[in-house]
């Protein structure tokens, strides 16, 4: 369940027998996987707002109430810490909630209980009470809904001991994440970025399971390394795409699971380029992006041809008006022209 | 916007105005957001009206207003200015927040207009907070604060409730139960689906009005605000309405059949007291279409001042995250 | 611990045996503290003893227990072995949690004792998820959660309460009014200081218990846990009762003055139910003595075993983050 | 009131006359400063758990009640959401509140309210709506007060623009900074770490308002610079006495101010020492050591000898047990390893 690969990472089954590709959004991915898990284990049932009439917030869950009934696709008022509390209940009493927080800036909310129960129970019990737990909610900004519902903060969630924070960047990832979260006997937190839903591709039609506990090479490349996940993966492709136009190979890395990180996945491809660019949509202060970078000189600085570089979030409470928000943001063309400054 | 006694005539019709500028301001965003002119989450009022403008009539200028992201209403029944508010939508240097609010985030300190808050409950306690100070600086004013059903199960209510009720705080507490919250129906959200009764149970007086009737809004508002007025403490009004729309934008409607939503239909707040000023001579069909056309009018010149008005420049992009000058 | 009928004398002894035992444990920790022995936050539960006890009796041994930091009583009447609970609170290997507890977060998963959660009102909604859990699955068993007079006021309680009420799910929420939450008087903290109304306007049967009375506690209790097991959905008891002691072992307790410790101490539920079975002849003075020096020799004996047992290693610090293996 | 100093901060009033040294607490020093506060200007007052009646959790509000009456010495229900949000709202009408949150560990019950209204108003608001809030809470592990009782999230909401944060490690800072934070227009956290409270020593009389925008060299070195902050600093102070011992002159920087943050003052430093140790108590893992560390990097890369380091909370909710709490904390000893292996 924990297996996975560095490079151009694949789920299991596809590696056994590659079937018919089919045509697949991000979003049909995720419904995919949690539809899979609804049926593979009696435990599983979803819980959250809206996830059951309304169909999800953004429609997720759609057609799921209808067929898995209301007990298992169950709809809660509003009482964030109450159902991801509730949640954590279930899952101590032998349940595998998975608990849709709508977005990441109502988990605020409920963080008392994610930090100081889900993340804290097994420890502070002495491993006796574990919390098999999967929470997901939508994160991040770039669709103009301003200061409040536009914070990137799985880099944030990442700080917690006892808490994994995935972040699926790709189909494959969303399709292929929940089962192996579920499986895990911790609280295990998935951030779809909003950005991603209506992403469209191919999936293999028996596309499974994938690992969660290593990064992936995107892009593979020898000049610079460009860091990124979730919904600004697809950003540092593009630079990558760019640079690629100037003579620059860019690897890029897909980090995958924020916590904890792949650290060897890092180290590895830095020591091969000697340059690296974080791509980041967090805050710059305190990002995620900060934590890659220290360690990569923690394990790495005699590797170094130049200093890390943080391509972030901007430090603002996310503006509505387009050309600001826009501004506010990770860029491809910012994500390169930091790695032509570091190359250089 | 309207300050004369609930009887006469003129007062009714500027009642019937501001409900039917609200009604042609939402029903205009719901085009300029299909035509991709504004854009992130906007949630219309359309069918609520009469809650934002009977309980207006008990505030004064100088009371505060504190509400949601389904604002748009609250905001120009409080006089935000129409073109600000378009600018708003559009995202512009002269919208009522310079741009960076949008549709969810109206603000207009001058008016002790408080937004425009997209986190459900959220708004509660900086309400009480408000009347906290009013409280503490001897100010003999009112906070209004605007909230929907489904804020009620939120935590922060709880706790927003017991703090204005120990402390007796004038804050008068505006539910607009449309019914759901999303696709959330009422007695799917709270065990107790009688909202003025689980505030009666914080101690404080509560009781539910006919929101689709906005001189009965009117009444119970300012009976209300008068009591919280004069040291009464708060005080919680119910107020049941209907949203005729989607949620916002984007929404399927799967959780309410279409008959449901046409019986609210046939109690629009607009009809109603259309019908009945009209059945009492009071206005003619001429008079409405003047006042449709007058609106409309002004509607057209703020689409166009907003189309063509400034945006912020992208330089100042961190500015307001702290005070000028302060960091 | 004991399941017997409430009348007879046999069973009266255990009950008074049980809060004795609490009592003793609790002076005791009151003693090792002073001394340095145990650290922390160490909260006692002295004077409260009849809660913990009389709703053990409606409990079964697959019934699930959530409790807060003042939890030895709840924790001992559930079952965990004395040794294990006090060398818990000496942080050693030998403790109920491992020595990474402490005297607030006792746990005894196999007991379905979960903790000991020192946020104020943060287990309860743990006890509305285990009982969702339960009922999902088709158990029939009752969650107890236990909380105080203070934790009613936080969102969660509110969040909780609707929850459980809106699904109907097997809990038993014990209220401890002990009047105080810290230094705050109970009339300070609500408007509604009449708890056991709180909790009815969720729609849930809830009502008041002398929680100085053992009987009355177990009466109560017995009622309502067979309520909720036969699916009656949630239920609470409001417990009136009174802590001795100080809120955790550092408090001036200016907030209360010594008159009215004075007034409570004089229902103590042990001396309560101590003169009851005496004047009943259902007790002799020369029990009650071997009762206590029982309890004092188990208590030397768990004393002596947590000093001498060994802590975990430091290496294994990080254990128990993560399952094992799992990271 | 924003001018400050990087080295010996000391005092305005100070240096206008020295006055006679008085002996007084941390505890003291900050009640000092919550009196100073309600009797400069009558729209300060201090509302929160147990602060009046109780005398405060920690003690640092014993008598004020009986100096300045409930009414602004102001008991709350147990309800961080709600008053701290009526803090928020309190300010914009007008009051300057400093709302006491026990402690940092309940903070989570209000972050909705701090990032999503103190943080986030002013800007959503195009600049119209400001809130002067002072919020107050006691920070830190290292008591044995266990798992949910030992966070150090100080640097954790140094990541939240629209925030100013805080963090008093002397006596003048516990006794300078309030008033500072008062007269601030933007919402200021102030933590308190809770071994500091029993800390004793002197000041001066007519000791008053310092400056928050400056970090100060505590101990000036030229081998290795320890940064530090909080109740971390005396442990890197005391790093700094083991390693003059053996020859090495360290540089001990306290922050002050965790955001923003004093780069300047950083480094300064290490332009001149080369090498950096940085030591806080908050996990690993997304730290505000990571932070400062991707700025080191970012801004002083060619000026490094040697990669930084940090020796930092261990990644674990925080056990009871006083040897595993201790082995989980940053040490003087630990501290001093690190400035010897990155000397060495
Ligand atoms: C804390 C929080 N949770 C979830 C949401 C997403 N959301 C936005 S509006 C809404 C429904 C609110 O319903 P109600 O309070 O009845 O107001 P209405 O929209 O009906 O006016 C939800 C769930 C949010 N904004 N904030
Ligand atoms: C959320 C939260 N806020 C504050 C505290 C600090 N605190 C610990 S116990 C307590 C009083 C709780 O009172 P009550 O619920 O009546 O329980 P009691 O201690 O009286 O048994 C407080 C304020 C806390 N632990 N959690
Ligand atoms: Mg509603
Ligand atoms: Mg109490």
């Amino acid at each position: 369940m924990t297996s996975g690969q560095t490079r151009q990472h694949r789920p299991r089954a596809a590696r056994k027998r590659p079937a018919e590709p089919v045509t697949i959004t991000y979003r049909e991915a995720m419904r995919a996987a949690i539809r899979e898990a609804l049926q593979r284990d009696d435990r599983v049932f979803l819980m959250g707002e809206d996830v059951g009439r309304y169909g999800g917030c953004f429609a997720v869950s759609l057609g799921l109430l209808e067929e898995f009934g209301p007990e298992r696709i169950r709809d809660t008022p509003l009482s964030e810490s109450a159902f991801v509390g509730a949640g954590i209940g279930a899952a101590m009493g032998g349940m595998r909630p998975i608990v849709e927080i709508m977005t990441v800036n109502f988990s605020l909310l409920a963080l008392d209980q994610i930090m100081n129960n889900a993340a804290t129970l097994r420890h502070m019990s002495g491993g006796q009470v574990g919390v098999p737990l999967v929470i997901r909610m939508t994160t991040g900004a770039g669709r103009q809904l301003a200061a409040q519902h536009s914070h990137s903060l799985e880099g944030w969630f990442a700080h917690i001991p006892g808490l994994k924070i995935l972040a699926p960047a790709t189909l494959e990832d969303a399709r292929g994440m929940l089962w192996t979260a579920l499986a895990d006997p911790d609280p295990v937190l998935i951030f779809e970025h909003g950005s991603l839903y209506n992403v469209s591709g191919t999936l293999p039609a028996d596309a499974g399971p994938v690992g969660i506990d290593r990064a992936a090479i995107r892009r593979p490349g020898r000049d610079v390394t460009l860091i990124s996940y979730g919904g600004t993966l697809g950003k540092a492709l593009a630079a990558a795409d760019r640079l690629a136009g100037d003579g620059i190979e860019a690897e890029v890395i897909d980090l995958r699971t924020l916590r904890p990180l792949d650290d060897a996945a890092i180290i590895d491809s830095v020591s091969r380029t000697h340059r690296v660019v974080l791509a980041d949509e967090g805050w710059r202060s305190g990002s995620l992006a900060a934590e890659v970078s220290a360690r990569i000189t923690e394990q790495a600085f005699y590797q170094l041809d130049a200093p890390v570089q943080r391509v972030c979030g901007a430090e603002v409470p996310i503006p509505y008006a387009r050309h600001l928000e826009q501004a506010a943001l990770p860029q491809p063309e910012t994500i390169a022209a930091a790695a032509r400054a570091v190359v250089g | 916007m309207t300050r004369s006694g609930t009887g006469d005539a003129a007062h009714q019709l500027d009642l019937l105005r501001d409900m039917m500028a609200i009604r042609q301001f939402e029903e205009r965003c719901a085009e300029l957001y299909s035509a991709g002119e504004i854009r992130g989450f906007v949630h219309l009022y359309s069918g609520e009206e009469a809650v934002a403008v009977g309980v207006s009539q008990a505030l004064t200028a100088d009371d505060s207003v504190v509400s949601t992201y389904r604002e748009h209403g609250h905001a120009l029944v409080r006089g935000l200015p129409l073109d600000a508010v378009m600018a708003e939508m559009y995202g512009k240097a002269t919208g009522c927040s310079g741009g960076r609010g949008g549709s969810m985030h109206l603000f207009d300190a001058g008016r002790r207009f408080y937004g425009g808050n997209a986190i459900v409950g959220g708004g509660l306690p900086l309400a009480v907070g408000l009347a906290l100070a009013d409280k503490m600086r001897g100010i003999s004013r009112v906070t209004a604060c605007f909230f929907g059903d489904g804020a009620v199960a939120e935590g922060e209510f709880h706790e927003s409730m017991n703090l204005a009720a120990l402390w007796n705080l004038p804050v008068l507490f505006c539910c607009e139960n449309n019914r759901y919250a999303m696709g959330t129906a009422l007695e799917r959200s709270h065990s107790q689906p009688n909202l003025a009764l689980r505030a009666a149970s914080y101690g404080m007086p509560a009781w539910p009005v006919d929101g689709m009737d906005v001189l009965a809004v009117e009444r119970s508002a300012g009976l209300a605000a008068e009591a919280v007025r004069s040291g009464g403490g708060p005080h919680f009004l119910e107020l049941r309405t209907y949203r005729f729309r989607a949620h916002s934008m984007y929404d399927p409607e799967l959780y309410r059949d279409k008959a449901e939503v046409e019986r609210w239909r046939e109690r629009d707040p607009i009809t109603a007291l259309a019908d009945r000023m009209r059945a009492d001579g009071e206005v003619s069909d001429a008079q409405i279409t003047v006042i449709e056309a007058e609106l409309t009018a002004a509607l057209d010149a703020a689409v166009a001042a907003a189309r063509d008005a400034p945006v912020e420049p992208v330089e100042s992009l961190t500015s307001n995250v702290y005070a000028p000058g302060a960091v």
